[in-house]
């Protein structure tokens, strides 16, 4: 594995959900930073915090070197803007487009340089290519969580976030996506925040682990 | 069902009328519905009670606010006078203006129910796919609330189709002009014994309703059906 | 500077008429048009609306209204041409019951209508609204009955709505136009008015001041003319 | 604003009459909007089109309809004499049916969207959980279409109290039975000068609407808001 | 761990779903039989059709010795009858109740002898005790997991079919989980389906287990 050595995220923030309020600081060293702790502490928000979808209270949060949030110096980017490529741990899949338009939607909104990935490329590693002309109320767990992860993969993002991806994927499929997120990461120098319970999961994919 | 030729003539009228009060109020009623769904100004309720003014007035009284208000010397009247030389009284534009505003609260609330049942975490994940809040609106918000809009537009129709009152009170009643379905279906109810004409002029707009709602249900159709669910 | 009203070639005046004199009108208009004029546009609503559209200003040529009050009131804002008010005809006043009665009422000072009407309703044009309305509740006032059937009164949208009521056997008498029930094969007239028990009940004409249409004055003096009056006196109306 | 004791009368009666026809028909409007929105049956689009026709027709077609229907020698009207000794003719009781019929497709319209809108998988998880057919309906599938009834109701009430055609042609305009206030405003607008009774009678029109919206609201956010989207 | 002879689970069908139609036989032999597989292979469908929300083409299932479907006899079980304790993979919590109300939305329903457990006591083994008056749309993904759980097994259930249960849990409350799994198989002799991708799990908690 290579490591990229500037600190790929740089998370120090309050975060506030309903009357809950909590500190998270995150110093991933680059590469895939593992994000693990109890349910229900706060690794969702973090991530989507990130992605631009929680305002924090304060602090600020960095990824690879770019600031895209820091309440002292009022930076705030939209999450349109911070290009997190987000697999979402309730998957989020539109259910009006078919399995390729969701597949394209951020495809298609990223800029021509951005698009590094091939749909065919994804499906195929993803073995959803049958797949593509359902909608997604017809697909099985681990089928939509596929889409979903590539979804992100091919909207042409500077870093993941990654939540819970694998849970709904056998463990033949789970070894291709794992070698699929590791192949994305190097050739891409794609910074990677991946929540997970999964001990051998971050064991054998993560740089780094951060307790939450 | 025969029609006279100048039957066929009010027929047509109709249609064009609703059609394109209907197309050309679509935006402002999403408009409206969008700001009583997502908006949290003050005076939302005032907007909201605005909004469904022509169906608690009986509809004499918007014609006839209508009439005040487009008059050669009302307040938009001169304006409209003014700057475009246009006026709608006793036009078929103003017909289509009455059969607008009548339709409009049915539509902002089909629309707006809609709107309230979008799932706001499919935005989210729009916005972070790199659609910015417009694109997010064209690509996710407006498709998913596609039922609202088809169905607001097929009880706007319906209801610009048989709109009397207040048509005939700002428009009056005059034959290829202003003349719909309804002031036709009037003018023979004053005339005792034309109860087969009133059946016959009834009959073509039941028939042009049909219509419109088997087209809207294809459109329903084509648009997914049951697959508006949230995986 | 109000818009002119648009005299496109073929085109006849516009005419705003009352709803009740829809059919003779139709035919003034169908006559007048035979003798190789452009046919008038006609457009019949109830009084009250057609007078509230002169009144702002819409461009129409002649108004003919089925009382004189909303003449009056356009008269008032000075909207009907100088010299141009007439009286086109005048109505009278019975009562109505359905087709198969065999009823017979003579309107006197204190006549039997409550009688007549056992339990039923008595249908009639709204007082406070409908000038039909008004000029019965004013001649049973007259004769001296009002206070009893009051309670009694249904009150319609227009008269050929209360027509309507006694038609379909929903009251069982009526107080209507001589002319309106003459149109209707459903009623007949079982009791006259007498003539002195309420007001004249008058038509006007009128040309108004937006009038543009150069055929306005001669279709007006057209209707006053006695082939004109003969017309309306075909479907019931009294004119001299 | 100051009101004659006989215009309170107008508001008291106007109120009544929309809140007995919307409460009155409010079941009948969600079977008919099951019906619709669940139904596989033949026919569907036709019963689609009989509800719409009050919207479609003029509203005094339909007072004629529904006066020759209930007429003492009608179809329904001998019926209910005979078996009831009642008639709707000239009675409050017409007017709320009038405003019923009136209100209807909007009704059905705004349950239809909720009911299409429930996810069909929560349904299923409560039958595993015990629930049958009808337990299913009460506990999940109604309050899940609860903003839609609460939007028909609204809109209903709304359009009951504007209703002025049907009515008068049906019960007509009898004070203290069936006027109604699109009745009196209706009769004071045909009197030469009276416009600031029109006014004034529009303008309680009015806040009758507000308090109803008001109150949907209130309903509407008590019933939880944002909660109804499925995890 | 106590084994209950009679078969628990005796299912042979042939399910169609979309185009496909494949043949399923299961035929556990007490206990917690385990259903494993790749995604899309046909495992949700086959709870679906034991809880009697999927009907099959033809063939039988029987669960415990009683019969919920049989083609040929023209059985056909209503869910409603078939009391199954389903913890769907999509959780399909209520979101216009309450936590609580969730979780008593079956016990409610259930006969008064089969309300075997309580709330707290359930509430409690699954740590979802201080989330009983909030919505299902503020919780999380492990949060709401639990509450699926809870749910199904309050409602008094004569089988548990669980569709992967413990994907969004952390080690710990797994580990609570399972044993409350576990305990509730003893000590009611519940037959239970379990799918999982996870060859531990599977491992430590199958009597039988059943390749699809
Ligand atoms: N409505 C539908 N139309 C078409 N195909 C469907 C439909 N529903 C399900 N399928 C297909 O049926 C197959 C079985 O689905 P099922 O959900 O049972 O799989 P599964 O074994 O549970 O998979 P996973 O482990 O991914 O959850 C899948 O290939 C799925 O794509
Ligand atoms: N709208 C809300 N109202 C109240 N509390 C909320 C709301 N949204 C989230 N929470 C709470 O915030 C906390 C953090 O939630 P979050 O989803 O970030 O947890 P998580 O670490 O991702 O958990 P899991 O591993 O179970 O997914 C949880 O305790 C949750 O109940
Ligand atoms: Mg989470
Ligand atoms: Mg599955």
């Amino acid at each position: 594995m290579s490591f990229d050595p500037a600190p790929s995220f740089d998370i120090d923030v309050v975060l506030a959900r309903g009357q809950l309020e909590f500190p998270v600081r995150v110093a991933g060293g680059g590469g895939i930073t593992a994000l693990v702790g109890p349910s229900g502490q706060g690794k969702t928000s973090t991530l989507d915090a990130v992605a631009g979808l929680l305002r924090p209270l304060s602090g600020h949060i960095a990824v690879g070197g770019t600031v895209l949030f820091d309440a002292a110096r009022g930076i705030d980017l939209p999450p349109e803007r911070r290009a997190a490529g987000y697999v979402f741990q309730d998957l989020r899949l539109f259910p009006h487009l078919s399995v390729a338009d969701n597949l394209l939607f951020g495809w298609r909104q990223a800029a021509p340089e951005r698009r590094t990935l091939a749909l065919d490329e994804v499906a195929g590693f993803l073995d959803i290519a049958p797949l593509l002309a359902r909608r997604p109320h017809t697909l099985s767990g681990g089928e939509a969580q596929r889409v979903a992860i590539g979804r992100a993969l091919l909207s042409g993002p500077r870093f993941l976030l990654m939540d819970e991806p694998l849970t709904a994927l056998d463990p033949a499929r789970r070894e291709g996506v794992i070698a699929l997120i590791a192949r994305i990461r190097d050739a891409f120098a794609l910074p990677v925040l991946l929540v997970s319970h999964q001990q051998d999961e971050v064991a054998r994919l993560a740089d780094a682990v951060v307790e939450i | 069902m025969l029609l006279s030729a100048q039957e066929w003539g009010v027929v047509a009228l109709s249609a064009k009328v609703s059609g394109v009060a209907i197309l050309g109020v679509l935006p402002l009623a999403f408009a409206l519905a969008f700001a009583l769904a997502r908006g949290r100004f003050r005076g939302r309720v005032l907007l909201d009670a605005l909004v469904h003014l022509p169906l608690v007035l009986p509809p004499v009284v918007i014609g006839w606010m209508l009439l005040v208000a487009f008059a050669p010397a009302g307040p938009i009247g001169a304006w409209l006078w003014r700057l475009f030389g246009v006026t709608l009284l006793f036009r078929w534009t103003g017909a289509a203006l009455a059969a607008a505003i009548m339709a409009l609260p049915l539509m902002v609330r089909a629309i707006r129910l809609s709107l309230e049942a979008v799932d706001p975490r499919l935005e989210q994940a729009a916005r972070t796919l790199g659609a910015g809040p417009w694109a997010t609106f064209w690509r996710v918000t407006l498709p998913l609330c596609a039922p609202g809009i088809v169905a607001g537009a097929v009880l706007g129709f319906a209801r610009s189709l048989g709109e009397f009152g207040a048509t005939i009170t700002f428009v009056s009643n005059i034959p290829g002009e202003t003349q719909t379905l309804p002031l036709a279906i009037y003018a023979a109810l004053q005339v005792p014994g034309s109860d087969a004409t009133v059946l016959r002029l009834a009959g073509v707009a039941v028939l042009l309703s049909v219509l419109a709602l088997v087209a809207s249900e294809l459109l329903a159709r084509r648009q997914g059906g049951k697959g508006a669910h949230v995986l | 500077t109000a818009p002119a009203a648009e005299n496109p070639a073929g085109r006849g005046p516009l005419v705003l008429a009352a709803a009740s004199l829809q059919e003779s009108m139709n035919a003034a208009a169908d006559r007048w048009a035979a003798l190789g004029h452009p046919r008038p546009v006609l457009s019949f609503a109830a009084s009250s609306a057609l007078a509230r559209q002169i009144e702002a200003h819409a461009p129409a040529d002649l108004f003919v209204s089925a009382d004189e009050d909303w003449m009056d009131d356009v008269a008032r804002a000075g909207l009907v041409a100088p010299r141009t008010r007439a009286r086109l005809v005048t109505n009278a006043l019975v009562i109505v019951a359905p087709a198969g009665s065999t009823l017979r009422l003579y309107p006197a000072p204190g006549f039997a209508l409550m009688q007549a009407l056992a339990g039923g309703k008595l249908a009639m044009g709204d007082p406070a609204a409908v000038p039909a309305g008004r000029y019965g509740k004013a001649a049973l006032e007259r004769l001296g009955v009002w206070n009893q059937v009051q309670g009694q009164v249904a009150r319609a949208e227009n008269v050929r709505a209360a027509l309507a009521l006694v038609a379909h056997g929903a009251a069982p008498l009526g107080v209507v136009y001589a002319t309106d029930a003459r149109a209707e094969p459903g009623v007949k007239v079982v009791g006259v008015f007498p003539a002195g028990s309420h007001a004249p009940i008058t038509y006007p004409v009128a040309r108004l001041t937006s009038s543009t249409h150069p055929d306005a004055e001669k279709f007006r003096r057209f209707l006053l003319s006695a082939e004109g009056k003969a017309i309306f006196r075909r479907f019931g109306f009294v004119a001299h």
